[in-house]
């Protein structure tokens, strides 16, 4: 097993916890930051998956735009998922 | 969003120019390099973004109106579609790289396989590359705009 | 079988997403679901044109060899730009719905029923 | 032209077109038999509830809710049932999307 | 639990498990069983677009037409962030 | 008539560059776009049936987009038109030119104008791309540009609190359609390394992978036509939305159901009826599904609109009854492919698509009309308006006899095919199909005694008939409606005829693009 090989293996599996993360967090503001984690994890991704074009893309619109459009709504709204 | 501390800015407004020249290259490379009007438009509206963020979206919104900005995004749309009827016009088809082979703007062919190749090269490829990353600059930055502002408003009409 | 566990990523993102649609209640927790199905979708889309021991489909100054398929290359950028579209969408019709209904629980934001 | 063949029979709007005529034309001659007695804007115009005082113009007016009352209590237990189902929850709205692709998967790939 | 979680975790597990079977008979990670689309971009490139960059020929050139559908997208996007947060003349 | 190949993508093209130019226009002069906007959409309109002419005439034509020398077509994107293409597109381009007309009165008091004018020319171009692409992806893309701009459209009243929450379940319910729609494309694409719908079908397998992306598509865009029970987006949107918007969504909603025709007919109509799972023919198995899906839109669209107290809900739940019909005649024809009534079902399910596009649609305009005069759409305060509103109660007559099926006007036409043909599948269907057509009529004669009928109420003594531009856009749809109630053999031979031989002519279709044939 080559270390690309590895990497297939446990890129993906980085990508699952953090989305698992995102949807398990309480706190929107932190579940918004694991979503950008996993975006810049899929960047990655895409990376080794010999896609630079999209991984760019990826960790442009994906890990910053997206992630600033979340952040300026949580802040317009309520932070903790639990509050009414 | 309200305004930042001055060193924030002061980071944001030279660090400003950076991006964006990367952005503007990434674009501008696009037939050649990994890259090309989305991927240079994204990152050049992440440099808006983060002028916005460190400046407050007041502040911007009183120094660019969102309705001039619509405006270019809405040239940047005809100019795309513009290259394309023109391929209808000047070519075979919708859409058809007319430039390509007549050493015109943009109009030799590279080598075949792998090596460097000349800017020069890519027909309308290169074109509307500017005119989508124009078009996904503006778009991308007027939404980060608008929908800040209205944040701080809707914040402002609680209190 | 061990070097599908991308495919298998593939799903879990996607069940992950339905998962936030259908048991979350938070409106912004539904749009984090939207967002995990379509980066499942993408990294399924690249994944299906990777081959092995390939280079990106980029011919200035590339090493040679077998390459990357391009065309799920662009499928994926168009499908990136158009899920920022929708994400932007709907987090702006979510500050609406804050201003008017008070609240992002989305079993209070039922006024149209039955 | 008009007719329609639908394999057992047909469809030919024209003869409906000359029958609704010919109900119309019997319609105004019977109408043109009656009495010409009517006069507007005087005591026989006025509705006669038994010496009762007439009720205020939005009270006479049947609301929509209450039409078919008879109806929706007769059905009461599928309307119960109905209603349930139109919860107005978005996350409802992707549980029966989830539901109908579970049978079709069920049914069409098994 | 109330009856509708109960019908949605069966549901989502028959779902899941379609999902993660689909997954499994995948061709293999990294072998494709057909590439005459590909292959022919791949080769034809430089040749039709001048282009040294795939991804790019293909975006803009091959399928230039999806690529004003994305830019569509986006304008639609703004106009409608635009379009919502308007001002209102009550207001 | 013959139309150069290019009319094909200047369909597309014109609407887009029009929205991309009435911003521009919008800042000279806010009458100058509104006669803008409807000269775009009659132009294309006036291209449409230019097409459909040739199309009619002359069979499938297809336009490859950037081709210098059409040697390998299939890398690039084609547009592949047939008749079932060029039915759907009248449908939208008739439509949304009434629905322009018809907002010039209709929406002069709002505000930001430009905008919307400009998303009503989006959701056009990606209505029209959606019928008129013969590319997977595309499809995708242009369902996409429909979905959000027909959200904006939808939250366009955005003091309204229940606009925007329509809005976001829609939003909500597209985009994750849209998605699952992108899944099962990539799965086709990973199989077969390509995204050309003929193609596709040419060399489909009808393995695992293919079952699940049959199942995928199918029920993703039937989600997105509105059927039952994934049917509850559609009252919300519908009943939110401005009354100009609703009858777009119509046509919009019948786009995603071409979607599911084009999926079902075409892409697997060469693996079809060929393929058995255990022991039963697929068709006949898909077929029963859609049946008693339909079946079930039919009974509960009904059941629900009778009680409904807001006017535009109470169509929108018609329009469900409605959209069930369509799926039943589709279903009895995918149930009995091949068969002599089979036919007959799918011409009854095609030619009842454009009739309840005009119906419900000229409800809808109905309904905005009274909005308009009232400032009310709760049937329980309604009253007495027949006597000020003379034109738009004959409209509102016209519009309801045909949705409830009623001789001789055109539901009828298309309804008498539908009950002929599930007849002779099972008697069943066809009973509660006429009950549940009898039923709709009771749902809108309570309309009609609620709304004109009764006594003239105090507060609606100095109701106005409604401008030119709303009576003529209503007049518009009223006499295509009475036309083609009229001449209902003319249409099916010329128009519903053609469609109909186009969903099970696949191998057509196929041998356009893929040389050779299958």
């Amino acid at each position: 097993m080559t270390f690309l090989e590895l990497l297939h293996i446990i890129i993906p599996i980085l990508i699952v916890a953090a989305s698992v993360v995102a949807v398990l967090l309480k706190d929107l503001l932190a579940a918004v930051i694991a979503v950008a984690a996993m975006s810049l994890l899929l960047s990655l991704e895409f990376f080794i998956l010999q896609a630079p074009d999209v991984a760019i893309a990826q960790a442009g619109v994906g890990a910053c735009l997206t992630t600033a459009i979340f952040i300026i709504a949580i802040r317009a709204t309520k932070r903790m998922e639990g509050e009414v | 969003m309200t305004k930042m501390s001055k060193i924030v800015r002061t980071i944001a407004s030279i660090a400003f120019p950076f991006a964006m020249i990367y952005g503007l290259y990434v674009i501008a490379h696009g037939h050649l390099t990994p890259g090309g009007g989305f991927q240079g438009g994204a990152i050049a509206a992440s440099a808006c973004a983060m002028i916005l963020v460190a400046f407050g979206s007041k502040w911007t919104l009183d120094k660019i109106k969102e309705k001039r900005l619509s405006v270019f995004e809405s040239l940047g749309g005809i100019g795309f579609i513009a290259i394309a009827l023109l391929g209808l016009v000047f070519g075979a088809a919708f859409f058809n790289n007319f430039l390509t082979g007549s050493n015109f703007l943009f109009g030799t062919i590279p080598a075949t396989g792998s090596g460097l190749a000349d800017i020069n090269t890519g027909g309308v490829l290169p074109l509307m590359n500017f005119a989508v990353g124009l078009k996904v600059i503006v778009g991308l930055f007027v939404i980060v705009l608008v929908m800040a502002y209205a944040a701080t408003s809707f914040k402002e009409d609680k209190k | 079988m061990i070097f599908n566990i991308p495919y298998i990523a593939v799903a879990v993102l996607i069940l992950l997403g339905l998962y936030a649609l259908i048991f979350k209640r938070n409106l912004i927790k539904m749009v984090i679901g939207i967002t995990l199905i379509e980066s499942g979708v993408n990294l399924f889309l690249i994944t299906l044109g990777y081959r092995k021991e390939s280079i990106a489909p980029i011919y200035t100054s590339s090493p040679g060899g077998v390459m990357a398929f391009p065309v799920p290359q662009a499928l994926t950028l168009t499908s990136i730009v158009i899920g920022v579209a929708v994400i932007a969408l709907m987090l702006s019709l979510v500050m609406h719905i804050y201003r008017h209904y008070g609240t992002l629980d989305v079993r209070k934001v039922r006024r149209l029923k039955e | 032209m008009f007719t329609v063949e639908t394999g057992s029979g047909f469809w030919n709007p024209i003869i409906w077109v000359i029958a609704i005529v010919v109900t119309f034309l019997l319609i105004y001659i019977l109408r043109s038999l009656g009495k010409k007695g009517y006069k507007k804007d005087t005591e026989q115009v006025k509705s006669f509830l038994s010496g009762n005082p007439e009720y205020p113009k939005e009270k006479m007016h049947i609301k929509a809710s209450n039409l078919y009352w008879g109806f929706t209590t007769s059905l009461k237990g599928l309307y119960t049932l109905l209603r349930k189902m139109h919860t107005g929850n978005t996350s409802d709205y992707v549980l029966w999307f989830v539901i109908i692709l579970a049978i079709f998967l069920l049914v069409e790939v098994i | 639990m109330s009856t509708r979680n109960i019908a949605a975790v069966i549901v989502f597990s028959i779902v899941a498990v379609f999902f993660i079977f689909t997954a499994l008979l995948m061709h293999p990670f990294g072998v494709p069983d057909e590439s005459d689309m590909d292959d022919y971009i791949i080769d034809n490139t430089q040749e039709e677009t001048g282009a040294n960059n795939g991804v790019t020929a293909v975006v803009f050139d091959y399928r230039g037409f999806d690529t004003l559908g994305e830019a569509t997208v986006l304008f639609t996007a703004v106009a409608g962030v635009i379009m919502i947060f308007r001002r209102l003349k009550n207001d | 008539m013959n139309v150069p190949d290019y009319t094909i993508a200047l369909v597309v093209a014109i609407p887009l560059l029009g929205a991309f130019l009435t911003p521009l226009v919008g800042r000279i002069n806010d009458k100058l776009r509104n006669i803008f906007v409807i000269l775009v959409l009659t132009l294309n309109a006036f291209l449409v049936f230019l097409l459909a002419s040739d199309v009619l005439t002359t069979g499938i034509k297809t336009y490859v987009f950037g081709a210098q020398d059409i040697s390998y077509p299939i890398v690039r994107i084609l547009f592949e038109v047939d008749a079932m293409s060029i039915f759907m597109a009248i449908i939208s381009s008739i439509l949304v030119t009434v629905a322009v007309i018809y907002s010039w009165s209709f929406m002069k008091e709002n505000t930001g104008l430009d905008k919307y004018y400009t998303l009503i020319l989006l959701l056009t171009a990606g209505m029209l791309g959606m019928v008129l692409t013969g590319d997977m992806f595309n499809f995708f893309v242009f369902l996409e540009i429909t979905s959000i701009a027909s959200c904006a459209l939808i939250a366009f009243w955005t003091h309204k609190g229940e606009s925007v929450e329509a809005g976001f379940k829609y939003i909500v319910i597209s985009a994750m359609g849209a998605l699952f729609v992108l899944f099962a494309i990539a799965l086709l694409y990973g199989q077969y390394n390509a995204l050309n719908i003929a193609l596709l079908s040419s060399v489909i397998q009808y393995t695992f992978l293919d079952k699940i992306a049959l199942v995928l598509l199918i029920v993703a865009l039937a989600m997105k036509a509105g059927i039952v029970p994934m049917h509850m987006w559609l009252p919300d949107s519908y009943g939110s939305a401005p009354s100009s918007i609703s009858i777009i969504l119509v046509s919009a909603t019948l786009a995603s159901l071409y979607g599911v025709f084009r999926v079902i007919f075409t892409l697997y109509g060469n693996v079809l009826s060929k393929i058995a799972n255990f022991g039963i023919p697929v068709n006949v198995l898909i077929g029963w599904l859609i049946v008693a899906l339909a079946v079930i839109s039919i009974l509960i669209g009904v059941f629900m609109a009778l009680i409904q107290s807001d006017f535009k809900r109470l169509i929108a739940y018609g329009a469900v009854a409605e959209l069930g019909y369509m799926f039943l005649g589709i279903g009895t024809g995918i149930v009995a492919l091949g068969t002599a009534y089979g036919k007959t079902a799918l011409d009854g399910g095609i030619f009842h698509v454009i009739n309840d596009a005009l119906d419900v649609g000229l409800l809808f305009l109905v309904a905005g009309a009274i909005y308009y005069a009232t400032k009310e759409t709760s049937l329980d305060k309604l009253g007495g308006l027949a006597r000020n509103m003379k034109y738009t109660t004959v409209f509102f007559i016209i519009g309801f006899l045909a949705v409830a099926g009623m001789p001789p006007l055109n539901g009828f036409a298309s309804k008498l095919l539908i009950y002929e043909s599930t007849f002779q599948l099972n008697p069943i269907l066809a009973i509660v199909a006429i009950l549940c057509s009898i039923l709709l009529l009771a749902v809108f004669v309570k309309v009609f005694y609620s709304a004109f009928m009764g006594p003239q109420l105090p507060k609606f003594k100095d109701v106005k008939e409604v401008p030119k531009s709303m009576l003529f856009s209503m007049g518009i749809i009223a006499c295509i409606i009475v036309i083609f109630g009229l001449f209902p053999e003319f249409i099916i031979n010329n128009l519903v005829e053609p469609a109909a031989n186009a969903l099970i002519g696949y191998s057509e279709y196929i041998s356009q693009v893929v040389v050779g044939g299958i």
